[in-house]
């Protein structure tokens, strides 16, 4: 059975440079930023559809991405705002997404599980538990096949775990040798079904060697380790290996999305992974480190907070698609580059 | 007497009422045990009936609705909830393949009772993964009978004789009715083997299921403030189609538009209009009409979403149209 | 000079002539490899191009169909066999709410340049969960593009310009086909976009595809023999469908009988019927017939899988009725 | 990588009386001449479909079935001519079915690949490569639900172990603990692909830990190890301890199907595979124990040849199902018990 207890918070000495330090820092208080404010516009009725927040699972989107570099692709699920962002997205135009507005990063096509970048190879956001796995062991046999020093890494959670697809694409990428990271998001929970409900063994990097992938584990709070993990198995991919897992452990501190009661999980529990949260934990050990002083935090969060007014000054101004338009972008049109 | 409740409370009352009388009777599906179910339909179950009958099961839609299919054979009364339409395409092959065709593959010798739910539509802004209406699909498969309860009625009443029935039931139930309230009759038993006729008229028949009968009733109050007096069709049995009930409404008004959310081009719809033209071509005044999906993906943009869908105002032009 | 050759040379020619001329494209699908294809399509191919390029996949559908689009956004040109289309059932959602949607869902950042093959279809007693026809699913899906070659010229064109096409294409073969032999003329570059008419006449438009063509043509040379001139149009291109050839081959004939093998209730054969409906309904002296498959999973003795699929025989005679 | 050669033909002593010894050698004796029979009578064109034979692989079915009692569920593929009459079924009711009579096991409907049985609880024939396993579990589910002393075996073969249905066919099982038996009849080859081009574990008992599923591997060709491995397997599905996957390392010395031109083996590997043929090497052992002689054999083969003359003498003599009765037993009929 697994511990549903939070460990103790993440501590010891950060192995960075300030100003390396303070980016992915700041980048985990924009994700927080964003998304807090997302809720709020859901709650306006600007922002429809599904939402889900990544709110306390920052430090695993930050931490890893910061380990990838900007050929890699990425690809992602239906709770991926704060990866859209980290990769380089417009917070504007994520936010105009989920507005539904044409200066979205979907032009409004997509909304909140749909984001999609083709500068920055984000291939989406994908709604469907379990869609992207394939997907990201094509986008690796494609780079292998055209010997293309790219790796995919590919986020999905826990729950995603028990179907098929996550079954049928470890194999592949691990029986074609393609460089392909399995990034999963162990939040402990898929909806509100709790791990120990949905895996008969709740030790994921057990599954990896049914496929004869390595594994690594990383505490999904601790942003040091998501980013010293992430670069391990981004090394050996790059390098020829062949594929990895990675988990992340981590907690997701609000609802699955904007419709749940919670009722399969107790406050306590909750309240206790806060503590650990990626933010102040974070922020706690810079600061003991003498990497980050008060004031400077503040202004951090004056500035992803302007970031955020500024992304949703730039979505209310946005234009809606023209319904003429509607069949648009069904099909490739006919001179299209 | 009558009471007033609304969709999912009538499917809850109805599912509540099954595990109460049968034992073999059970609940399966994701989320529908601690979490409450995630359109509540299940809500309080879990605690009342424990978690072997309000059965939660793993992300493997695949894995769980055939696991319904053998505990179907092997004595029990599944009920299975696939959340929604969308991901039972992951499951298609074991519905298809083996629910629908293990009777006739074995020659008779087992039947499969099991009822598979699951809440199809579009309207809520879900975009292009989340809002499929594919009932005409399901429709097309010989071995199974889906049904699409539309009105407070049917979602009290239709589970009872899914349950009864031998052979394997697929239940559509439209998202964008759940919170719809109305009057359920004293009476509402519901026979799951006949279109219903939700409103009398004579001018044309407006032929429709699900989440667009709402919609088309709306339509024909419209129509019948311009002096046109709209039948509506509710099929609600899907697959096997009642073509009786249909065709004696458009030789009724010799006029008929179809409404279905699926896509144009392969819809249910079209199949309705087959079967008038195979069985009252020569009672037909105008070429029937349909009012589908326009063909794109589900947009995510409210505005967009609204154009790609069926409305009233759609089907009031379109009746317009035949009738001008 | 024409060259005399059978459906699977010209398929096979097709992709050989692909796998040469562009170094992205590679063949991927259970036992496309060393086994030689199941149905020998790219026998030697394995030992021309390599594993890496005729690349032998695990059995997983969803997982390798899901690959292929991967591959195509990664900048390959995917030719991915599904073994045939009752296993791509496992697919679906992959196809559906991927491959078909990706384009629209990323506000038309990326396209998905993957071919998808399969067989389909029954008469060869294979029984119920090897012989479905659910071309006519496929055709109801936005996003993608559905080609049925049922000629040697098709066999050997259509592929090409599939490739070319920036947007996922699916081709259905049809079993019954392989062996069928004909002449390819000097120019068989092939339109995808139109359907064609394959026998000129003007008693009765006899509309189909696939494996049902033989069928019809057969139909119509019986017909002819009875003083009956019927026209076939082979609709060759599911979807997008064209309905202007199919029109103006019922605005001349004032008649038609639509053939597919699909199981009737749903058909693709309904959609026809209804576009005729729409387009053309003042044109029609008679209801338009359907001669499809009944409704039953079909079954594995000869003389009832016969009689459960559409014969020249039924044509014949629903083309006689018509006339009669 | 995985060994292809064949390891030395089973031996040791046969821990059965001689009784029981030559009930399990008969009916592999009964399975191989009435495969060898189907073979003729496909080349004549009076069987039709697919054919896949089980020749070689006759220990597998013969012992593992041994091991289960009537209760039990069996769940099979279309290679499952073998379990069905070791099963109890007429071997005339499946070679009628094969012909496609009506006095077929399935009326003709279902075929080589779809021979199914009420009494004896065999649930088929299944088309679908995988397609049996969440069924199984289902079977399972619904014993365990009644409290039902029921074992469920399913079998399948080594090229299923890649589809998504097994991964969560046997997450299922095991999360809900369910008598059910995972029985992979690996016979080293799905279809032409062998093992190690379609999985990258080769190993298949190391991928039941994934599931926390413990696992026990026999040699396929020996059938008093298929059957003693079974026996441990129910015994423990039967005291309520869960599922278990069991590994039978076997060989198919046949084609896939009759449409199989044989590129993907070395006839090499096939002869060596033969010297381990279950039937030659368990009648070795037995005469050598001295509980057969020469005598008993001739005479077991040639009833097998009686039973098998008189299943197509029934089988030719069978009818044609009405062609009116076409759409029957689509849905059950009004008044079926
Ligand atoms: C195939 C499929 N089944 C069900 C759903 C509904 N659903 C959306 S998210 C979710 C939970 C997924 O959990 P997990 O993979 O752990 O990701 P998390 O939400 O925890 O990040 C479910 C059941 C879906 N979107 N797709
Ligand atoms: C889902 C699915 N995909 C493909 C096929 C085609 N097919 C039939 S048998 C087979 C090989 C299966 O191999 P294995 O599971 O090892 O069983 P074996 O035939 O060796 O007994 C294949 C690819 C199928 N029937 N079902
Ligand atoms: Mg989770
Ligand atoms: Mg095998």
């Amino acid at each position: 059975m697994i511990d549903h207890h939070a460990a103790p918070p993440p501590a010891g000495p950060v192995p960075w440079d300030k100003d390396f330090a303070l980016r992915l820092l700041a980048d985990m208080v924009r994700i927080r930023r964003m998304e807090e404010k997302s809720a709020e516009m859901y709650g306006a009725g600007k922002i429809r559809g599904f939402l889900h927040l990544y709110i306390g699972e920052e430090a695993t989107a930050v931490g890893a991405l910061h380990a990838l570099s900007p050929e890699d692709n990425i690809v992602a699920t239906y709770r991926e705002h704060g990866h859209a962002l980290v990769r380089g997205l417009d917070m504007a135009a994520i936010m105009a997404e989920m507005y539904g507005k044409r200066e979205g990063c979907a032009h409004g096509r997509g909304g909140s599980m749909h984001l999609f970048d083709r500068a920055t190879r984000l291939f989406g956001g994908n709604a469907i538990v379990g869609g992207g796995l394939p997907l990201a062991v094509g986008l690796g046999l494609a780079a292998k096949m055209q010997n293309e020093n790219r790796v995919t890494a590919c986020f999905f959670g826990d729950g995603a775990v028990a179907e098929g697809a996550f079954h049928e694409s470890l194999n592949l990428a691990a029986l074609w040798k393609l460089p392909v990271l399995f990034c999963c998001e162990n939040n402990l929970y898929g909806m509100g079904t709790a791990i120990e409900r949905s895996e008969s063994q709740t030790d994921l990097c057990v599954k990896a060697a049914s496929y004869n992938m390595p594994a690594l584990r990383a505490d999904g709070m601790d942003i040091v380790a998501v980013h010293k993990t992430t670069q391990d198995a981004v090394t050996r991919a790059r390098a020829g290996q062949g594929p990895m897992f990675v988990e992340y452990q981590t907690y997701r501190f609000r609802a699955h999305s904007m419709f749940d009661a919670e009722l399969y999980r107790q406050k306590a529990e909750v309240e206790e992974w806060k503590t650990r949260g990626p933010i102040h934990t974070f922020s706690a050990r810079l600061k003991a480190e003498g990497k980050l002083t008060e004031a400077e935090f503040l202004a951090m969060d004056a500035a992803a907070n302007a970031e955020v007014d500024a992304a949703v000054a730039f979505a209310e101004a946005g234009t809606w698609e023209p319904v003429e338009d509607l069949l648009r972008e069904v099909m490739t049109p006919e001179n299209a580059p | 007497m009558s009471r007033r409740l609304n969709y999912r409370e009538a499917m809850r009352e109805a599912m509540h009422e099954a595990l109460v009388a049968d034992p073999r009777v059970f609940l399966m599906g994701e989320d529908v045990g601690m979490y409450g179910g995630t359109y509540a339909f299940s809500k309080g179950f879990f605690d009342e009936f424990g978690p072997e009958r309000i059965r939660d099961t793993p992300l493997s839609e695949l894995g769980f609705v055939g696991a319904a299919i053998g505990a179907a054979l092997g004595g029990m009364r599944p009920i299975v909830e696939v959340m929604t339409v969308n991901f039972s395409l992951l499951a298609l092959d074991q519905i298809v393949n083996t629910a629908a065709a293990y009777r006739h593959m074995s020659g008779g010798q087992f039947s499969v009772p099991l009822v598979i739910r699951m809440t199809t539509g579009a309207g809520r802004q879900l975009a292009a993964q989340h809002s499929h209406s594919l009932e005409g699909w399901y429709a097309h498969i010989p071995g199974i009978r889906v049904l699409a309860p539309a009105t407070i009625e049917d979602a009290r009443g239709m589970l009872a004789p899914a349950l009864a029935d031998p052979d394997p039931v697929v239940i559509f139930e439209h998202a964008g009715l759940f919170n719809m309230e109305g009057e359920l009759p004293d009476d509402w038993t519901v026979d799951i083997r006949s279109a219903k006729v939700r409103r009398v008229g004579t001018d044309v028949a407006i032929i429709t299921h699900g989440g667009s009968l709402p919609k088309a009733m709306q339509a024909a109050e419209q129509l019948a403030a311009a002096g046109i007096e709209a039948e509506v069709v509710n099929l609600r049995v899907l697959r096997p189609l009642d073509t009786a009930t249909i065709t004696a409404s458009v030789a009724k008004c010799h006029r008929a538009v179809v409404v279905d959310e699926g896509w144009r081009t392969g819809s249910l719809a079209a199949e309705v209009m087959a079967r008038i033209m195979e069985n009252v071509f020569f009672e037909l005044d105008a070429p029937v009409a349909r009012v589908c999906s326009e063909e794109v993906p589900i947009p995510y943009a409210r505005h967009l979403e609204e154009a790609a869908l069926p409305q009233p105002e759609k089907i009031v032009a379109a009746v317009k149209r035949m009738l001008g």
